[in-house]
Order: structure tokens, then sequence, then C-alpha cells
């Protein structure tokens, strides 16, 4: 079995046992011994020669977002560790929140991975439907309706995707023999030129609608900042981390394929202006936020707006733009929400108001989580300051006018930020709900990422640098 | 070498005149005064023999005034002298010529001010502070106007250098222009401001609700009230001097000229400086002091006058 | 292939009358009718599969009319009328947007469908062009009929009726792979959420069925 | 390895190959060097994260090591500025598409000369002082190493790196007291202005770069910006720069910010950080925009930059707290500093190149001497807050006599920061009005009537600063203590005097010879000018057959004159003087339990006759005077107050535009699931809609 193939079934396998497990402090280790072979296998795809592996395809794209979804699948099991016992789990949803929590990476590394669009439909599909039982688990009526409004969104998102997927292949259906091949998105891209414009535009506009769905642009975001905030605090790093990317992913290669046609409605202006929506409609939305995870949800949606609007912009700098702010992102918020949901477990409230001091409660941890979120916001020397400024830069050169409404959003947005960092961990410490769990747990994942996003910003190893410029080039 | 001579030899010259010319300066006009009210007057002698009285008088300094209340006078004192030394009297071409800048002047003067305002704040009394408040609030429009009114004939003169400006006005021919006289006007109302007269100041009362310069002086006694009034002296003849080098410069000794011009220079020198003395006990006499926040309208409306005719300036060298 | 020709008409008529089918849900006053209606575009569905399998000569889509016929046709309508008693919901629809209103928004729909796939000509076969043009307007007509009725029973019939669009375009495409892996995993969606509804009508969240009303947990302390 | 971007508009930056063996050795003495003192206040941070308060040795280390980076910054700079500029030096590391470099110009060299005195002398006065808990040091060896990045920087992601990393880290400085809520309201303002700072500054190297196609510096001066794209610069950098300098009206941050951090921060922030804010506009508007822009690129900045001097010279008059007082100061100062800058590029403009120099030279000057001079008066606050446990006004008083080398010091400070010759201000205020003084040559009535204007409002923020200085002394150092604290200081340590000691005397040197310190500036003049400057000597010329000042003759004469007068009076006058009560008119202080404290006047006191001339009309300030009716039994109460024209002008409008905007974006929130479907639906149905028309169109 290819290595790729592994990657994706270790996880389920994982599930398997996991959901068989009634022991916590059992369930715990394999969850962690899992997700670090998972982990390992993500590495070890560097080593795999890039092309087709039957229905899976390794290339520049995906592989550094394959290996991001390993490691925050194992920083976030770490982190889940020490804080699964506060949720209070019954042996039943313990089982399931574990089995969920590896169906989730083992999906997302499939829809990253697949070179079927129908395989990753299915895989965004399964990952959806994990992340709905992840946030559904606590079975509290606000868990239950954030869980509810995901599934219905984003299930209406990927009907309408799997309708865009099925245009597309009917676009291409003149040229292409019969076969799974087919849908391949490598075969499709090939042909796009050839195919009738009108098709693919359509083709386009349902897969934007519906994996925008899932990728939380605005205004179809509306799932998003609830599920983020409910359900087990672990999950949100990478509900956020991965399920965004591998949506923002499928985006993408929609628009690779559609985009190598040049008779079409250029699909970068499309995806800039959700970008743009995103951008704007999150920094405002940000001020009036009371809830510290539903705050950090709306961020996201933000950076995923930037990150469309650097797709948006395409061409190699406004790709490597938006690879890098995906990479960033997702490595910076998980960060914050390891240290949110450690402090929300502590102080029993994830309230901004209930949070506070912690800095004076818990130095490491306050200054982790201010770190972290001067890194959401954008200040050096972590990756989103660089990808923030080459998307600037790519902006100023190609659409002037752009930079308008992009520097509202990113200075409204990153005020509001360093507002609520203040808030977080300055002043004077708020009562403990409950004495703290293990930090390490928390500190640990927190500054791995941490160093990752500095390393990433300022000292891009060569190799890694060569991949990211290759990726760059995917997109179109 | 002659030259150089000559330069180190008007230089002493103008200190000495200078020195002795302030205390008469300031009893003349005293007396001037008092005769038009009427009185007979104090010989302008006066000032001679009240510094003399002083500084046999034993100083007496409060219990907690710190070392600030020794020095500030000799600073003071010391930095109206420099500034004045600057200020060509009879002869241009003193040894220190180079130096006369007016903006060096100006800020020999803020040096002495603020020396008299720290003596005033040492002690920590009332009516220092009140003196110290008002005379740098006042300092803060004179100092506009008169740099407005130096842009006049900086521009005549392409320079800021006293000398090069008496020079040039004396030798250029530029006559009588309408924005010297307006900036002339802005320079005697800073003058006036700037030396506690009538109508910013009385130099002669002691009405606390209305003093400025006296009240920080209320410390002050023996020699280091002597060297206060002193300084007061030089800086009316400064002022009075620089008025008279810039605006009325005929008659002045050039640069390289012998004893025989110094002396007419000295001649003209004594009969301006005295015309506008007596214009001074003129206005002071003709006029009631006004309240003390009418005061920054008053500076306004030099400085006003200083513009204008900069701009009157700007227009005819743009058309020219 | 031209007009006139069986395999066409066929399948034009069956597409047509899945559109009808659309139109009729969007019509009915009566949640019970609304099920049946829902109940024969399913058999539609599955009659349109099993057509372009003869025609297509694909064993495959058999397959897929078969699962279409079992679960759309019979079990989910059976499911949803089970519901439908238990909680005694048989009252006249709840609409965001009248009757009327929504059928002429329907109608708008279906032209706007017609519009955006009519300057698509060069490569496409004709059928798949038509076919295409009914598909996007049932998928239309079901989100419309999601977002008007505030009935949450209603809102899974819609997305049923979209899901139905989907693959009537997914069958309507000869040679489509995956299209049996890719209907049978829409309608684990579509069961999935239809289980749901179950679920949390049974635990009491839908005070009414009303989902206007699930609205009450804004997540932030007010 | 792929190349990266190569064929990429914006980006073909240079690989990130290290130059060849030869180049390297040429760079290494001085580019290398400075790399390494970098690098090495970065590692500072690391000892100083594991130290608590109770570890004095970190703190020590801490300050010894940022003292040592100091000097070596000082060291570097005027090697550069001899030496003249190094080749850039590429860097190992950088950002994921190229390479970032190190550059030394002499315009950098300037401002690190003005960073390394103004950080040796902080450093040295915290080495004396007690060290701060952990999150105080931490973020001070990278506050410094940040800003001598941006000065460093050979391109334009470097510069923003270190830019935000200045701020970044001096937030955290500013929020180091952040149990006060004043202080965290201080750092959030702080750190909002300094995100805005770098969006626009962001946002005008994505202007320049977009035109030059690359982001270093030598790439970027042979493609200077045109048309709307240079008015778009302009305007950026004005107000990317001018935030984090304080510039007005992005001012509000610094009066509120300066105080919340320790002193010697403080004295960094006010002294350095500002100074890097302008080196990056002079960078932009100066360097990289190139010498072809019209004469108008200068009014801006020459109109911001009075309106600065005279809103922060009349400020200080009015605040009552001694570091938010040398904050308003600064502000008035970066203010002299922006006309200067706008003179200069106004001359430039016209073809001036002597009055150019002339007006860079005033602005690189005063850039230094405040540097210095701010820097000795917020280390002097901080002893004072030291030894008499407050910054407010109305609690100090008379510490002469308890801290009389404090006090000697913070006098010759103030003198300068009063612009009094032959003290340091005065040198580069009277460059300042002398390049006014020859404004009238731009030619162009209008300019002229501004430049006018300008030299009347220089001159008033020049007598305001006088008063302000006169009040801060006057009322800290002299007259009586006003509370017991305030009574029972004591003078500061060893270290902090000389402290002190050591920026007093650089203040005087300064001041006596501003020509041989503008030589060495001269490459940098040059460089800003885009003409050659004089050789000034040991005066300063304010250019052919103009005036001239000669600081050291000042000097000796101003003491031949005190030396003659001391030996005319001990001869004429040779009573010793004697002590006694206190005369004040007759008026004989109340008995109370601690002196007299009310009796003196207060802060709101003196600043009396200019907050009613000028305050009510430029801060609308209001005396509230309640005055209980003869007989009545209650005390009676004054209060004044003042509100900055930035606050209700520029703030409060953001603030409710913000908020608007954010209720705004509240409704979305409160649609059902139904309405965010149809939402969803409304989108993909426009979208169709758009498709189809323009398709069919």
């Amino acid at each position: 079995m290819p290595l790729p193939w592994i990657t994706v079934f270790l996880p389920w396998l994982g599930a398997a046992i996991l959901a068989a497990i009634p022991q916590e402090r059992l369930a715990v280790r394999a969850n962690v011994a899992i997700s670090a072979l998972g982990c390992l296998c993500t590495l070890g795809l560097v080593a795999v020669p890039g092309g087709e592996q039957g229905w899976t395809r390794i290339d520049a794209l995906n592989l550094p977002l394959v290996i991001l979804g390993g490691v925050i699948g194992l920083t976030t099991s770490i982190f889940s560790a020490g804080h699964v016992r506060a949720e209070g789990f019954d042996t039943l949803r313990l089982r399931g929140y574990h089995a969920a929590f590896q169906i989730f990476l083992g999906a997302q590394a499939l829809a990253l991975l697949a070179d079927n669009l129908g395989v990753m439909w299915v895989a965004i599909e399964i990952a959806t439907l994990a992340s709905v039982t992840m946030v559904a688990l606590h079975g509290t009526p606000a868990a239950l309706e954030a869980a509810w409004k995901l599934f219905l969104l984003c299930g209406v998102g990927i009907a309408l995707a799997l309708f865009g997927t099925i245009i597309l292949y009917l676009a291409a259906q003149p040229f292409v023999g019969h076969g799974d091949h087919g849908l391949s998105w490598v075969v499709l891209r090939g042909l796009a030129a050839r195919c009738d414009p009108g098709l693919l535009n359509l083709a386009f506009v349902f897969l934007l609608v519906g994996y925008g769905t899932k990728a939380g642009l605005v205004p179809l975001h509306a799932w998003l900042p609830d599920a983020e905030a409910e359900g087990p605090v672990a999950i949100t790093a990478v509900l956020s981390g991965l399920l965004l990317n591998a949506a923002l992913h499928a985006v993408l290669r929609a628009k690779a394929i559609v985009g190598s046609n040049p008779g079409t409605i250029a699909p970068g202006h499309l995806l800039l202006g959700f970008g743009l929506a995103s951008v704007l409609l999150a920094a405002f939305s940000l001020w009036r936020r009371r809830d510290a995870r539903r705050f950090f949800a709306w961020s996201s949606i933000g950076h995923i707006g930037l990150a469309a609007t650097a797709f948006g912009l395409g061409g190699l700098a406004g790709n490597l733009a938006g690879l890098l702010h995906m990479i960033g992102h997702s490595l910076s918020k998980s960060a914050v929400f390891f240290a949110v949901g450690h402090a929300a477990q502590r102080k029993g409230s994830q309230q901004i108001a209930a949070i506070g001091g912690l800095i004076a409660s818990d130095p490491a941890l306050g200054w982790g989580l201010a770190i972290a979120i001067a890194a959401v916001a954008g200040l050096p020397p972590f990756l989103l300051f660089a990808s923030e400024f080459l998307l600037v830069m790519e902006a100023a050169a190609r659409l002037p006018w752009l930079l308008a409404p992009l520097l509202v959003g990113l200075v409204v947005a990153a005020i509001a930020k360093i507002g609520v960092l203040q808030r977080l961990c300055l002043g004077a410490p708020t009562p403990d709900a409950r004495p703290p769990g293990p930090g390490l747990t928390t500190l640990g994942p927190l500054w791995v990422h941490l160093g990752l996003c500095l390393l990433l910003g300022l000292g891009l190893p060569g190799p890694l640098r060569a991949l990211f410029d290759a990726a760059a080039r995917i997109p179109g | 070498m002659m030259q150089a001579l000559a330069a180190i030899l008007t230089q002493l010259l103008h200190v000495a005149l200078v020195v002795l010319a302030a205390p008469l300066l300031v009893g003349g006009i005293r007396w001037l005064k008092a005769r038009m009210l009427g009185r007979r007057g104090a010989s302008p002698l006066q000032p001679w023999r009240d510094l003399d009285k002083l500084l046999r008088k034993r100083p007496v300094l409060a219990e907690n005034a710190s070392a600030v209340s020794e020095v500030a006078p000799y600073l003071g004192f010391a930095a109206c002298l420099t500034a004045l030394a600057l200020v060509p009297s009879f002869a241009l071409g003193m040894a220190l010529a180079p130096l006369a800048d007016l903006l060096l002047v100006a800020g020999l003067l803020a040096l002495a001010r603020m020396a008299l305002a720290l003596t005033g704040l040492d002690v920590g009394t009332a009516f220092g502070g009140l003196g110290a408040a008002r005379e740098m609030s006042f300092a803060s429009f004179a100092e506009p106007a008169l740099l407005v009114a130096a842009l006049s004939f900086v521009m005549l003169a392409g320079s800021s250098n006293l000398d090069q400006i008496a020079a040039a006005l004396r030798d250029g021919g530029f006559g009588l222009r309408i924005s010297l006289a307006l900036a002339a006007a802005a320079m005697l109302a800073v003058a006036v401001a700037e030396n506690a007269r009538i109508p910013v100041d009385n130099p002669a009362t002691h009405l606390e609700l209305t003093m400025v310069h006296e009240a920080m002086l209320l410390e002050s006694s023996g020699r280091h009230l002597a060297l206060w009034e002193a300084q007061a002296a030089l800086r009316l003849t400064l002022w009075l001097a620089l008025i008279v080098a810039i605006f009325l410069p005929f008659g002045i000794a050039p640069a390289g000229a012998g004893p025989l011009a110094w002396a007419l220079g000295l001649l003209a020198w004594v009969v301006k400086m005295a015309g506008l003395a007596l214009a001074l006990a003129v206005f002071e006499s003709a006029i009631a002091k006004m309240r003390v926040f009418r005061v920054p309208e008053f500076l306004g409306a030099a400085l006003l006058l200083a513009l204008l005719a900069a701009a009157l300036l700007f227009v005819s060298t743009g058309l020219s | 292939m031209s007009f006139g020709q069986l395999p066409y008409d066929v399948a034009h008529v069956l597409g047509g009358a899945m559109l009808l089918l659309s139109c009729m849900l969007l019509y009915q006053r009566r949640v019970a009718a609304v099920i049946t209606a829902l109940a024969l575009q399913g058999g539609v569905l599955a009659a349109a599969a099993a057509w372009q399998g003869y025609v297509q000569g694909a064993p495959q889509l058999f397959l897929t009319a078969l699962i279409a016929l079992l679960a759309k046709a019979v079990l989910i309508p059976l499911a949803l009328r089970l519901l439908v008693r238990r909680f005694d919901l048989d009252r006249t629809v709840e609409t965001a947007l009248g009757i009327g209103a929504s059928m002429l928004a329907g109608i708008a729909l279906v032209a706007l469908a017609i519009l955006v796939v009519l300057p698509v000509t060069g490569g496409a076969q004709a059928v798949a062009r038509e076919d295409l043009a009914l598909a996007l307007s049932v998928v239309l007509l079901g989100m419309l009929m999601m977002i008007t009725r505030r009935n949450a029973i209603l809102q899974v019939v819609g997305l049923m009726s979209l899901e139905n669009g989907l693959i009537l375009a997914a069958v309507g495409v000869a040679g489509m792979p995956l299209v049996v892996e890719l209907s049978t995993a829409a309608l684990v969606l579509v069961v999935l959420v239809v289980g749901a509804v179950f679920l949390l009508m049974i635990r009491g969240e839908f005070a009414s069925t009303d989902t206007g009303l699930v609205e009450r947990h804004r997540g932030e302390a007010e | 390895m792929l190349r990266a971007c190569c064929d990429v508009p914006l980006l073909h930056l240079t690989p990130r190959a290290i130059g060849s063996a030869s180049e390297r050795f040429r760079t290494f003495p001085v580019l290398s060097a400075l790399g390494l003192v970098i690098l090495a206040m970065l590692l500072l941070a690391v000892p100083a994260a594991y130290g608590g308060p109770e570890r004095g040795w970190v703190g020590r280390l801490v300050h010894a090591g940022s003292l040592a980076g100091c000097v070596g910054f000082m060291a570097i700079a005027v090697a550069a500025l001899l030496g003249g500029a190094p080749a850039p030096l590429p860097l190992p590391f950088g950002p994921p598409w190229g390479g970032a470099r190190l550059a030394l110009d002499a315009l950098g060299a300037w401002f690190l000369l003005i960073l390394g005195l103004a950080g040796a002398l902080a450093s040295l006065f915290a080495l004396g002082h007690p060290p701060g808990p952990a999150r105080s040091l931490v973020p001070y060896p990278l506050f410094l190493a940040g800003m001598a990045l941006t000065l460093a920087a050979g391109d334009l992601f470097t510069l923003l790196l270190g830019f935000e990393a200045m701020s970044f880290a001096s937030w955290a400085l500013v929020a180091a007291d952040h149990e006060q809520a004043e202080n965290r309201h201080a750092a959030r303002r702080y750190l909002g202005f300094a995100l805005f700072a770098g969006a626009c500054l962001a946002a005008a190297a994505g202007l320049l770069a977009a035109g030059a196609g690359a982001l270093d510096f030598a790439a970027l001066r042979e493609r200077p910006p045109e048309g709307w794209r240079a008015a778009a610069i302009l305007a950026l950098v004005l107000a990317g720069a001018g935030a984090k300098a304080g510039m007005v009206p992005l001012h509000a941050w610094l009066p509120l910010a300066h105080p919340a951090a320790p002193s010697h921060v403080s004295a960094l922030m006010s002294g350095a950080m500002t100074k890097v804010a302008l080196y990056v506009l002079a960078r932009f508007l100066f360097d990289l925009c190139g010498p072809a822009q019209p004469v108008w690129w200068g009014v801006p900045l020459l109109v911001l930059g009075v309106a600065g001097a005279v809103l922060g010279g009349l400020r200080a008059n009015l605040e009552a707290d001694t570091k938010t007082l040398l904050a308003c100061s600064t502000i008035e100062n970066i203010g002299l500093i922006l006309a200067a800058l706008g003179l200069a590029l106004a001359f430039r403009g016209r073809d001036l190149g002597g009055l150019a120099t002339l007006a860079a030279g005033a602005a690189l000057l005063h850039a230094l001497n405040h540097g210095v001079f701010k820097t000795l008066l917020f280390l002097a606050a901080g002893a004072v807050l030291h030894a008499a446990g407050s910054r407010r006004i109305d609690r100090l008083g008379g510490l002469i006599h308890a801290m009389p080398v404090t006090a000697a010091c913070a006098m010759l400070g103030a003198g300068a920061a009063a612009a009094l010759p032959p003290l340091s201000g005065f040198a580069s205020e009277w460059l300042l009005l002398q390049s006014l003084l020859a404004a009238w040559k731009l030619g162009d009535i209008t300019l002229q009537v501004l430049a006018a204007a300008a030299l009347a409002l220089v001159g008033m923020a020049v007598a305001l600063a006088a008063a302000a200085m006169l009040r801060l002394i006057g009322l800290v150092f002299l007259g009586r203590p006003r509370t017991p604290r305030g009574a029972g200081a004591h003078e500061v340590g060893r270290l902090e005097r000389a402290a002190l000691v050591l920026a007093a005397a650089l203040t005087l040197a300064f001041g006596l010879l501003p020509g041989a310190l503008l030589d060495l500036a001269g490459p940098a003049v040059a460089q800003l000018a885009g003409a050659a400057p004089p050789r000034h000597g040991l005066g300063l010329l304010a250019g052919e057959g103009a005036a001239a000042y000669l600081p050291w003759l000042v000097a000796l004469l101003l003491a031949a004159c005190l030396l003659a007068t001391w030996l005319l009076l001990r001869r004429r006058s040779p009573q010793a003087t004697q002590r006694g009560p206190v005369w004040n008119g007759g008026f004989i202080d109340p008995p109370l339990v601690f002196g007299d404290p009310l009796t003196q006047p207060s802060a709101g006191g003196i600043a009396q006759p200019l907050r009613r001339m000028l305050g009510t009309s430029l801060l609308a300030a209001r005396e509230v005077v309640d005055m209980p009716r003869p007989g009545e039994p209650r005390a009676g109460h004054y209060a004044a107050s003042f509100r900055d024209p930035s606050e209700p002008f520029l703030l409060a409008p953001l603030a409710r535009a913000t908020d608007a905007l954010a209720g705004r974006a509240e409704r979305l929130r409160d649609f059902s699931l139904r309405q965010c479907l149809g939402l969803g639906f409304a989108t993909l149905v426009l979208l169709l809609a758009l498709i189809a028309w323009l398709e069919g169109g």
C-alpha cells in the first residue's frame, strides 16, 4: 500500500481501535500514539516521489498542507490528552470523541491528497460529519445548535459542491474517456483549455459557493463561529487549522482547473471578492465579541479571507502569500486556541470577561497566549507577518485600489485583537474555577507552533522554499 | 593688523559705553517722565546711586533658597551684557561682529529671562511663580513677532548678522520702505513687552495684581537686586540700540573707519538713543497699562504688522 | 443525437417530471402532500437513473436507481410520515414567503437556470445541456424551498429535492465516474440530516419545528 | 533548488546566495559587526526570560549587555560615517521568498549613532536601578535590536520587520506595569497606532516596490515613483512614520505611552524610537522616492511639523505629570524636526542645494540633540520618580536640595530643550530658524507666506518649550517640598548619577561643537539634501555670506562676563549673604502640619496664563472655580482641564465609525439558520446571474 494511502487509512484504523477502548488513560495515550504515527507518515511523504498513486496524488501544493495536518493533529492530540478529562465525557462520548477526531484527521488528509474530485468531495463530507459529531458531543443546547447549523449549512454547501463537480465533469466529458480518471484534477486541468467556458464558469460558481461554505468565506460563514466555539476545547484547533485549509485547497484546485481556460470569467476575481468581504466583515465583527473562542473563530474567517484574497490575486507571489498565510494561520491560530482552551477550562468560562490577567496568574501561559495573539494579529517575526507583507506588496503591484479595504481590514482586526490580548493577558487575574490542568500539554504544543511560525517566517529552509515555490505555480 | 586692533578697540569702547549708558538711560527716561507729569524727578544719575547703595548692602536670602538664587543674577547679567556687546552702537566692524547674530541675541535674552524666572521660582512663593509664568507666557508671543519682524530686514540684508544688517541698511539705499516701517513698529512693540514697560507692565509699581517683572525680584536684595536692576537697564539699552542699529543706521561709523568717524557715530548714537528715550517717555506717559490678558492681543497685533511687512516684501521682491 | 430521438425524449420527459414535482413541492400547502410529492420525485429519479443506465449501457446506474427507489421513494418518506404523525405536524405549511411569491421566485429561478445554461454550446451534447438545465432548476428550487419554509421537516424535504437534482445531473452525464459512490455518499448525508432532525425533535430541541426558534443560544452572554 | 519566484513581476528578488568571498571580506568589519551586535541583543532576551526579580544579576547582565551593545552601535555608526557606506550584507535568514539584507549608509549610521547614545545612557541608568521584573527585562534588548534592525535594513522587508518588532517590544514595555488600568489603556492605544503605522508603511512599501519590482533599496532608488503613486506614498509615509514619530494629528498615543513605561524606556522611546520613525520617513521620502519630487512635497511636512511644535509646546505647559510633560515636549521637538525636513524637501525641489543642506542639517542635528537631552530629562524624571516617589508635579518640589546632581543635570537638559545658548538645543534650532529665514527664496508667494507663518509659529513653539521647561524645573526642583514623601527624597545611586552627568556633559559638548557634529553628519546631510554641505568646522554657518554661530566663542564670552562681574562685585560688595525667613511680600504662611505646600504655585497655577491665552482656543481648556461665599465654611475648589483636539476630531469619530460598522456587521449575526441559508442561496443566485449577464453580454 503506498504511503499516502497509509496516511489516510491509519487514522481511520486508529479510529476503529479508539472506538473500542473504554479506559480514559489508555484511550488518551493511544490517541497520541496514533497521531504521532500519522504525523510520521505525513513526514514520510516527503520521500515519496510526487505524482499519482492510484486515487491519490502528491504535489507541491498538498504536501505542505498534509504535513501541517499531521503536525497539528499530533500537537492537538497532545493538548487533548491534558484536557479531555475536564470535558467530563462519559465512556461512550469519550470513545466517540477520539474516534471522530481520528476520522477527521484521516478525512482531511484524504481531502488534500485525493487526485479525484469525487474522492475529495467524499473526504470533505466525511470530515464534515466527523466535525459535526465532535461539535455536538457535549449535547448541551448550545452545542447541538452549533452542530445543527454546521451540519445543515455545510450539508447544503457540499451538495452544491457536488453539483459543481458534476458540471465540471460534464464540461470535460467530450474529451475524456470513461473511467475514474475523468475526475482527476490533473487530467481536467490539462483538458480545461478545450472545455466549454460556460460550463466551467457554472461549475466554478457551484464549487466556490460549495467549498467556500466549508472554508467559511463571507457570506457563507454563518456556521463557523458557533461551531468553533462550542464542543471540546481541543477540536477547535483542528477545525480552524485544518478543516478550513482542506476546503480552501479544494477551491484552489477548482480555480486551477477553471483558470487554465482563458475563455472563462476570471475565477480569481470571484475569489478575491469573497476574500475581501471576509476580511472586512470579520474585522468589524471582532469588536462586539464577548466570547473568547468565538472571537478567534471570527478571526479565522478574516484570515481565510486574506488567504482567499491572496489566491484571488493569483500569480506566483500572490499564491505564495496565500499558501504561507494558510500555513501561518493554522499554526498560530491553533496555538491561540490551545492557550484559550486551557484558560477557559481553568476559569470555567470562555467569556472574555471571565478570563483575565493570565500574565499575572500564570506568566508562561499568559505570555505564550500574548505572543500567539500577536502572531495572529500579524506582528513580526512570525509567518503571518511575512505573508501579509507579501500580500500587501502584491496587491499594491497588481490592484492598488485593493490596498484601501485590505489595510482597513487588517488594521481594524489587529486593533481588536490587541484589545482582546490585553483583556485576556493583562491586568489583575480573575478567579480560577478549577485547579489548572497540566500546563505542559498546553505550553508544549503552543511553543512548538510558535517556533514553527518563527522558523517558517524568517528562516525557511531551502528545500521547503523550493517546495513552496513549486506550490505557488499550481493554482495559477 | 591695524584693523584688528581697531576692531578690538571699538568693541571695548562699545562695551564700556553701553555699560555706562544703561543706568543713565533708565534714569533719563524716569526723569523725562517725571518732568512730563509735572514733577521734578530724580536726577538721571539716580540709578547709578541706587546700584551703588544696593551693592553695599548685605544680601539676604530665604532659608530655603538654593544656589539658583545666588548664581542666576550673575548669569542673567552676563547674558545681557554679552548680548549687548554684540549690538553695534557707534561703529560697525567690531571684533565680535561675526558673532553678532540676531538669533543669538534673542537666545541670550532668553537665557537671561530664564535665569530671572528661575529666581522667581526658587523660593516657592506665590508672587515669584506668578511673575515667572506671565513673563514666559509673554515671551511666547513676543518671540514670533520678533522673528517675523526680523524676516523683513533679513530678507533685505541677506543675513541675520546685525553688523551686516546695519551695514546693508545704511549703504543699501533702501530708502523709506513701508515694510521696514511696519517691521519697526512690530519691533517697538516687542521691545516694550520685553522690557516690561507700559502698557505691558509698569516698572514703577509693585502692585501685585498687574506686575510681571518685579514680582520675580521680591526675594532679591543687596548685590543680587543690583545685578537684576543693572540687567534690566542693559536690556532696555539693548533693545533701543537694536532698533537704532537696524532702522536708524545713519551716522554709524563703517567698519575700518577712524576715530573721527567713531566720534561722529557716537554723537549720532546718543542723539538717536535720546530721541527714542524721549519717545518712550512720551508714550508711557500718554498711555495706561493694559490688563494682563490683553497683552497677547497687543503682541499679536505686532505679529500681524510684521507679517504684513514680510508679505509686502515678498510681493515687491517677486515683482522686481 | 438529435431532437426527436427516443432516448432524448424519455430523459427529457423524466427530467421535466422532476421539475414539475419540484414545483408541486413548492405549491403544496399540507405537509403530508409534500411528502407524497417527494416520494414521487424519488420514484421519477429512480426511473431516470434506470433509463440512463439502459441508454448508456452502464449497469452501475441500475444500482443507483435501486438505491434511489428504496431510499427516496419508500424509506425516507415513510420515516418522515412517521415523524409527522408522531409529533402531530400535519398542519398547514408555515412559510416565510407566501406560496404565490415562492412560485414566482421558482419561475424566476428556472428562467435563470435556462439563461445560465443557454450560452453553453460548444462540446456539450444537447441532451446533457437540457438535462443540466432541468437539474439546475431542481437544485435551485430545492434550495428555495429550504429557505422559504419555516418547518424543519420541509427544509429536509427541500434538501432532499436538491439532492435529487444532483443525482439527476449525475446520471445524465454519460460516463460519470464514481456515480454510484457519490450518489450514495450524498444519500448518507441526507439520511443523517433526517436522523439528526429526528433526534433533535425527540430531545425536544425544536420547541416547534420552526427553525427560526432554534436560535436561542447566541453563544455569548448578553 | 528552484529560483525563488523568478518570473514574478514584483519579486524578482535575488536568491539568498551569499556574496562572493571577496565581497564578504570587504563588508565584514562594519555590517557583520552590526549584525552580530543585534544578534547578541536578541540572545540577551533568553537569560532575561529566566530571571525573576529576585535574581539581580540577570537585570545587571541584560542592562550591561545592552550598554555594551549600544556602545557598539555608536562605534559602528561613527565608523560608517567616517569610512563611507559598506556594501549591503546579505543575511543568512529572511522572508520565505528571498533574502534579507543589512545596509548602513550615512543616513542610517547617523540615526544609529543617536540610538547608540540614547540606548547607552538609558542602559547605564537602568544598570544602577533595581532591576524590574522579567517582563520588562525581556523586551528591552529586543526593543533595542528592533530599532537597530530598522536602521540597518537594506530592503523594505527588513525595514518593516525591525519597525514592527520595535513596536511590539516597546508595547510589552509600556504594558510592563499592567496592573493599572491607565497603563493598559496607554499600551493598547500605543500598539493600535503602531499597527496603523506599520500598515501604512507596508502599503507605501508596496507602492514603491510595485514600480521598481524589487525590495532592496539600491533597486528602488533606480526607479523612483511618479504621479499619483508618489503622492500616495507621500501620504502613506506621512501617516505611517508620522504616527510612530508622534506627528500631529497622530500623536495621541505619545503622552499616554511615555509615562506608562519605565523611565529608562520612556527615555529610549522618546530619544531614539521617534527618531527611528523619522529615519523611516526620511528614508522613504528623501532617499527612495528620489530627488525629482516637486516643491510642494515639503508643505505637508512643514505644516504638520509646525502644528505639532505649537501643540506639543502648549500641551507641555498644561500637563501636570513630569513624564507627560516631557512627552509633549517630544511632540514639539519632533514637529520642529519635521518642519526642517519639510523645508529641506522644498528647497531640494527648487534646486536650492545650499539651503537644503542647511535645513537637512538642522533636522539631523536636532534629532541628535533632542535624542540626548530628552534622554537626559526622562532619566532625571525617572530619578525623581524613584527618589521622591511621584511623577505628579504637584507632589514634588524643592528637590534641588536633596538631589543636587540630578537637579543640575536636569537644568542643563531643560536649558537645551528651551533652546538656550550655548547648549545643544539652541544650535540646531538656530539652523532651523536660519533656514526658515531663508525660506522666502523658495519664490512662490504662497510658499513664502507659509514659511513666514511657520517662522512665527516655530518661534512661538520655542518660547513655549522654554516656558514648559521652566515650569518643570521650577516646580520639581525649586521651591519647597509639597509632600512628606517628597521631603524625604535622596540622591540617586552612583551609576544613575553617572548616566545623568554623562548625558548632561554630552548636551553641553554637543552645544559647544555643533559644527564638528554636522561635519560628521555631512554624508547624511548630502544624502538628504542632494548637495554637498559646506564644512562647518568649529561653528555653524548659515551659508555663504550669511550669519554664523560660534557657540564656543559665545560660551567663552559668557564665561568672561560672568567672571568679570563676579570679580568686580567681590570687590564692590564684599558682604557675605545672610539667610532669613522668606519675605514673600510680607505674607506669613499658615501653620500647617506639614510645611506650607499649598501656598506655593501649583502646576495648574503656573499654567494659567498660557491656558487662558492659548489653551482656550487651541485645546478647549476650561477652568472651573468654585469659590465659597464669604462666611461659608467649605473649601474653595479650582479645576482646570483641557482636551487635545485629536480626541474629538480624529479618535472619537473613528471610534464611532468603527462602532457603527461593528453594529452593522452584528446584524448579520442575528440571522436565523434559515436566513443564513438564504444568504448563501442569494449569493449563489447572484453569481449565477452574474455569469449569465457576463456571458450574455
